[in-house]
């Protein structure tokens, strides 16, 4: 019924999505500006829907994610530049210490697993902390792994804080994807597991959580490092897509601009996340360029428009959400047919009213 | 004489220089409704929270079917500043975190009702069957426990009927009337199949008649599930028709205890309590 | 009426997205350089040189036939992180070839981009041999770290006879770690010692850099980090009187530095490409360009100093044109191909690409000191490697 | 005495970027006592600070240019007050702290779109920009002049929360807001006045802070306003001589190790120490506990 419905009508418009990937790719050159927004927004999505999962779902207020995503693309990148190159991309520390190189896969693999491993050890001190606390926690956590990965002594692995480059990147729209996909299809599984229940309901209450029965310890654990799991599958998919990274580029900006997408897309909606993440790559930085260069309609020089301008509509746009559309552009709902269905008729409903 | 389930032996909750709970024994047996009253202030939902893992007590022992559940001392920096009985009498620091006592078999409500408010109703009811449920996040996520999750729902649903929740089981649990939050919040309680059920005051702001439909319900409940029933209340008349004994408890300090004709008319309680706030 | 509100906004982005402009008979020119971020200063200045050459020759003659000279210049924001999606809408406005960036970091960072998009870059000063190394389709006007970094070293030995560096290098950047690396292994092999440290991004307070210096009695500090710092590290040094010579890399020959240096009691010394007054002509041209536009101006830092920088964003816009013309086509791959037999006597000098990875040809570096007086750069010596 | 000449600047160079953190954190944590919100752009009003005053002695000479930069300032942080956290004060805790992560990010274009991306050059003020010898160590003025003036803000400070009645009312709502609202405190008179204060003094910090390191970038606020705020944390969020003795700390250990030579590792320890501390004592050095009811 419903449900199956439902089913079938996903897995219609993700068809439909891959075929318009296809076309898209056969119609325009490979670096056109829709296809490498396309490309970010898919990794941003998945990032976003982790960032979510913790925020939105499991009410933890982690501000770690740039973190994460910067051990991910990190072990991506070091595990799977390909011997040959190790020579010049580790230049100044001898070509690094590990001269082996795995597939692609099993370093997207390995860049999730990475993560997870350093948020299992994060998460034992700093899961105990509420709310503000643990978000400065993280946000310190994350710092300090930026540093880490910087370490001059550390160098024979991570290049120091040079850039790491001449690893394996895919050219088809089609990897990031199917690979976010796969990836927030896990996540959305889990988020209606009974797991995922747990997470919501420790989200919604604490104490009566835990007087239900949930280990709170082991279940934040858990949801932190699922999150960072997959927080780490998007930085080496960010990687991928850069074709080359640098630990200084891995910023708490970076954290706050997803989660800037998660609040926008709406904080428990799995959809919101993606759309969000979709809107917000291509406004701040396709749609909105135009803004940076100087125009002149006829005689009429458009005032203000100069370098940077851009920014300032952009920042302004989003505070205009924060401030008036709170709920960010989903609410806690999902994206669905009959939420569209619904949409429109409420919409007409409106105006009835008004008029 | 049946069975001992619950027994709190000493437990003192000590905040700062200030005593909540002092040297607190009590015992609660198998099939019993056992009331805990006192005025406003007096320690109840304290000495709820010490049983029930929310607080560590700063001393004493709580046992769950005669085995030890809680114990602790005063340590660290209150080793010093430790003013209550009984000190050194326990050696141990048994602390689990309240999950584990739900495990073991204590429900409880709260005072303010706390439902997870952007839930539906059946899903509330629905997380208390995680905890027993045989699953790991692989099986869940990858919907390996099919059979068992199918079993939770079933349960669930059934629990509801007989609760008459059903006809709501969709609805979100925060827009629900207060009457009926507090009844979902019982169901919720009952689902994590308790054997001991402690209830916080249950009957805050229902009206005479509401008051008397859960006096109903809760002795039905107690027969339907076989529980003990542990229960802080306000409302003197429904402790008095449904309690087999009662504690009373004033400043943290036991006052007195016995049938409630017996408290009824015991002069210290009727100064300290029964006079003074009869609505409170 | 929110909703609605947030669908029409949806729609016009789309619709501006969508909008693009054609012309006939015009030649773009990309100009991939960071306008804002660490290197903002520097990627202003050398944009200018550009502009400033496009506005002496707008027009290019290919194949018998008149070209007018677009430029589309990108603000790659001096992060490695935007730099690719900056690349791609470069290559997507259907540039024939792209001149940048100022800061090696984004140049590599976007390497891959242009790759992919067949679009050949000529790269300006980013002079980290990464940015050409093992590709075809990178060139560059501007000498290389490994270069700079043994002039500098040598400078310091026969100049000032240092035993003993303190080198200071940008965490996370590979421009100034570069520079740092080749340095400190030119001055290691003349017999010095090197103590080294780095700075995070951001970092304000370099009191406890210098005063490490004192402390270790370097002879010389060397300091290859963007402008942006340098005015903090000269401020800091001054303030602490230090009299040992600071030495830099191409980054500090901007007048960003001249200004931080004004009326202090400190020597600072930086190899660079082109030193001003070597053209008259090309000097009062674009002095009197600059002065004409408050805009221009702001961007050169308020003042009309040329800046290296400058002169080399000018040559490589002669360059690039010098490759449409040998290439007779605007097509990008026609014009890879063309660079790497393209020459051209610029103001910085001759231009011409080894056949490797497109290096330019340049063995010898202008030394130039910080006149604290007259907030002019003097010419010390012209240092080659030997 | 060699061990001392070769440490001084360390400290000296500690002791003076710990008077500048303090009186930014005074801001974090007064907000944080009242609103509980973790006023992300507090450090970027600092900035914002900075910019008029260059832009200011531009034009104008310096005996107006200051106090016209703290007036502005002030007026910046009631305005982002007004705009972007009044109107969600019933929200969840998290709408308000992102509200504020906009503003930050607001202002910081802002700054990048009229600076234009360059670096600007913060203006010499006579006195404590001049150069003075102690001991072995050459330093600003600035250097000397931070630590005093922050002592003698803090005390005065103190004063005012402790002996007059809008402090009371500032105390009254960091203890129990609802309360203090219902017992006729004009809570958004408290609020604008906290912000009022922790402007002015973010403005103050901005002049001694940008004296000290001359060179303004629309990213300066964002490091110092961070390490500002673990001070208040570290210190013990809501009280003000926690926030200042946490900010001397902040800033004499983040030099010690930069002395130490681990460079890398200057702003991670910063961190570290917040975890630290937060792990071992959640409510940091001087804060109070607080348990939540159930």
């Amino acid at each position: 019924m419903g449900k199956k419905r439902n089913m079938i009508l996903g897995a219609l418009l993700l068809l439909a999505a891959i075929l318009a990937i296809v076309i898209l790719e056969k119609q325009l050159p490979p670096t056109h500006i829709a296809l490498m927004v396309l490309k970010k927004g898919c990794i941003y999505s998945l990032v976003a829907v982790s960032m979510n999962l913790l925020n939105g779902f499991t009410g933890l207020f982690s501000l770690g994610q740039a973190g994460f995503m910067l051990v991910g693309a990190y072990a991506y990148a070091v595990l799977t530049i390909p011997v040959e190159a190790r020579g010049s991309v580790y230049m100044y520390f001898d070509g690094g210490i590990i001269n082996f190189s795995v597939p692609m896969l099993v370093g997207l693999l390995a860049s999730g697993l990475a993560a997870l491993l350093f948020a299992w050890l994060i998460g034992l001190p700093v899961l105990r902390l509420k709310s503000d606390y643990l978000a400065i926690a993280t946000l310190g956590f994350a710092e300090i792994i930026r540093a880490f990965f910087q370490w001059d002594k550390l160098g024979v692995i991570t290049n120091g804080s040079n850039m790491l480059r001449k690893y394996p990147t895919f050219n088809s729209t089609l990897f990031p994807f199917i690979a976010s996909a796969i990836c927030i299809g896990i996540i959305v599984l889990m988020i209606h597991s009974s797991y995922g229940r747990a997470f919501r309901a420790i989200r919604d209450d604490e104490v009566a959580a835990e007087a239900m029965g949930i280990n709170l310890a082991k279940h934040k654990r858990m949801s932190f490092c699922v999150s960072s799991f997959f927080a780490g599958i998007g930085g080496g998919l960010l990687a991928m897509y850069q074709g080359s990274i640098q630990a200084a580029a891995f910023k708490s900006a970076m954290t706050y601009e997803i989660l800037l997408i998660v609040v926008i897309g709406g904080l428990g909606s799995v959809t919101g996340s993606c759309i969000a993440s979709f809107l917000f790559i291509a406004s701040s930085e396709w749609w909105l360029r135009f803004l940076d260069s100087e125009m002149t309609i006829g005689s009429f020089k458009v005032p203000f428009l100069r370098a940077g301008f851009r920014k300032v509509v952009f920042s302004v746009i989003i505070m205009l959400i924060v401030l008036f559309a709170r709920k960010g552009i989903m609410g806690d709902h999902e994206f669905s047919i009959d939420g569209i269905c619904r949409f429109f008729r409420n919409l007409g409903k409106k105006k009835e009213v008004k008029s | 004489m049946s069975t001992n389930v619950l027994r709190v032996e000493d437990v003192t909750m000590q905040f700062g220089g200030v005593v909540a709970v002092d040297n607190l024994s009590l015992e609660v047996n198998e099939g019993e409704i056992v009331a805990l009253i006192g005025p406003n202030g007096a320690g109840k939902t304290t000495a709820f929270n010490c049983i029930t893992g929310v607080y560590e007590p700063t001393n004493g022992r709580v046992s769950f079917y005669g085995k030890e559940l809680v114990e602790s001392y005063p340590h660290g920096r209150m080793k010093k500043t430790y003013i209550g009985e009984n000190g050194g009498r326990y050696t141990k620091r048994v602390v689990p975190t309240p999950d584990k006592i739900t495990k073991a078999g204590i429900a409880r409500t709260f005072q303010n009702i706390r439902l997870f408010s952007s839930m539906t109703v059946f899903e509330n009811v629905l997380i208390a069957k995680h905890m027993r449920a045989k699953q790991n996040l692989l099986t869940a996520t990858f919907r390996l426990n099919h059979a068992e999750e199918k079993r939770m729902r079933e349960e669930t649903l059934e629990l509801l009927k007989m609760q008459h929740l059903d006809h709501l089981k969709d609805e979100i649990a925060g827009s629900l009337p207060y009457g009926i939050q507090r009844r979902l919040e019982i169901a919720r309680a009952l689902a994590t199949e308790p054997k001991l059920l402690l209830l916080d005051e249950p009957a805050a702001g229902m009206n005479p008649q509401e008051t008397q439909e859960l006096a109903d319900f809760i002795r039905q409940i107690r027969d339907e599930y076989k529980l003990t029933i542990f229960i802080i209340e306000h409302h003197m008349d429904l402790v008095m028709q449904i309690s087999d004994r009662l504690y009373v408890l004033d400043f943290g300090k036991l006052l007195a205890q016995g049938t409630p004709e017996e408290i009824q008319n015991d002069q210290r309680v009727i100064d300290a309590y029964l006079g003074v706030s009869e609505d409170a | 009426m929110k909703k609605l509100a947030a669908l029409a906004l949806c729609a016009t982005m789309c619709f501006a997205g969508a909008m693009s402009v054609s012309a006939e008979d015009v030649v773009k020119i990309g100009v991939f350089e960071p306008a804002s971020g660490d290197n903002g200063a520097g990627g202003k200045q050398e944009t200018l040189g550009i502009q400033y050459a496009n506005s002496v020759a707008p027009t290019v003659e290919i194949g018998g036939t008149e070209y007018t000279v677009q430029l589309e210049i990108v603000d790659n924001e001096s992060s490695s992180e935007k730099a690719p999606t900056a690349a791609a809408d470069l290559a997507g406005r259907g540039v024939s070839i792209v001149l940048g960036t100022y800061g090696s970091d984004a140049a590599m960072a976007a390497s891959d981009t242009f790759a992919q998009a067949g679009v050949p870059v000529l790269g300006v000063t980013c002079t980290n041999p990464q940015v050409t190394e093992g590709n075809t389709h990178y060139f560059r006007i501007c000498f290389l770290d490994p270069f700079q970094g043994t002039v500098l070293a040598n400078f310091a030995a026969d100049q000032f006879g240092a035993k003993k560096a303190y080198v200071l290098t940008k965490l996370g950047n590979d421009y100034s770690g570069g520079l740092g690396y080749y340095f400190t292994e030119a001055f290691e092999a003349l017999g010095g010692e090197v103590i080294s440290d780095q700075f995070p991004e951001g970092n304000a307070d370099f009191t406890s850099y210098i005063t490490t210096a004192v402390n270790e009695g370097a002879d010389v500090i060397f300091a290859p980090t963007s402008t942006e710092a340098a005015q903090l590290i000269i401020d800091t040094a001054a303030s602490q009187g230090v009299t040992v010579p600071l030495l830099a890399g191409d980054t500090w020959d901007s007048n960003v530095i001249l200004n931080a240096a004004e009326g202090k009691d400190v020597q600072i010394y930086v190899t660079t490409f082109y030193q001003e007054g070597g053209n008259e002509e090309f000097d009062n041209g674009i002095k009197e360009w600059i002065n004409a536009d408050d805009t221009n101006l702001a961007n050169n830092g308020g003042d009309d100093t040329v800046a290296a920088v400058t002169a080399m964003g000018y040559d490589a816009y002669f360059t690039a044109l010098e490759a449409l013309k040998n290439a007779g086509s605007t097509d990008p791959a026609a014009v890879n191909e063309a660079l790497w037999d393209t020459t051209y006597t610029g103001v910085t000098g001759e231009i011409a690409f080894e056949s490797e990875n497109g290096d330019a040809i340049r063995d010898t570096a202008y030394v130039k000191q910080a006149n604290t007086e007259t907030v002019a750069w003097d010419f010390v010596a012209e240092q080659g490697v030997n | 005495m060699d061990f001392i000449n070769k440490n001084l600047p360390y400290l000296l160079a500690g002791i003076s970027v710990g008077g500048q953190y303090a009186l930014i954190a005074i801001g974090y944590t007064m907000v944080y006592g009242i609103l509980r919100l973790i006023n992300f752009a507090h450090g970027d009003i600092f900035m914002v600070a900075a910019l008029v005053t260059v832009y200011a002695t531009t034009t104008m000479p310096l005996y107006v240019s200051i106090p016209l930069t703290l007036i502005v300032t002030v007026v910046l942080g009631l305005a982002v007050e007004r705009v972007a956290y009044k109107p969600l004060r019933n929200a969840p805790r998290m709408s308000v702290m992102i509200s504020a992560i906009g503003v930050s990010y607001l202002l910081q274009n802002l700054a990048l779109y009229v600076t234009g991306g360059l670096a600007q050059t913060y203006p010499a003020i006579p006195f404590i920009s001049d150069t003075i010898q102690i001991g072995s160590a050459t330093t600003k003025m600035v250097t000397v002049v931070t630590p005093i003036l922050t002592i003698i803000l803090v005390f005065a400070l103190m004063q005012l929360i402790n002996h007059t009645k809008i402090g009371m009312g500032m105390r009254a709502a960091a203890n129990d807001f609802e309360t203090s609202r219902l017992m006729g405190i004009k809570v958004d008179n408290v609020i604008s006045m906290t912000f009022l204060i922790g402007s002015l003094l973010a403005a103050i910090g901005s002049v001694l802070y940008f004296t000290n390191y001359a060179s303004v970038v629309p990213t300066s606020g964002a490091m110092p306003g961070l390490k500002a705020f673990v001070a208040a944390v570290f210190g013990g969020i809501g009280s003000i001589p926690g926030a200042v003795i946490g900010a001397f700390i902040i800033g004499i250990c983040e030099n010690i190790i930069k002395g130490l030579g681990w460079t890398t590792f200057s702003d991670a320890f910063t961190f570290a120490l917040l975890i630290v501390i937060l792990i071992v004592k959640p409510t940091g050095l001087f804060g109070e506990g607080a348990t939540d009811k159930v």
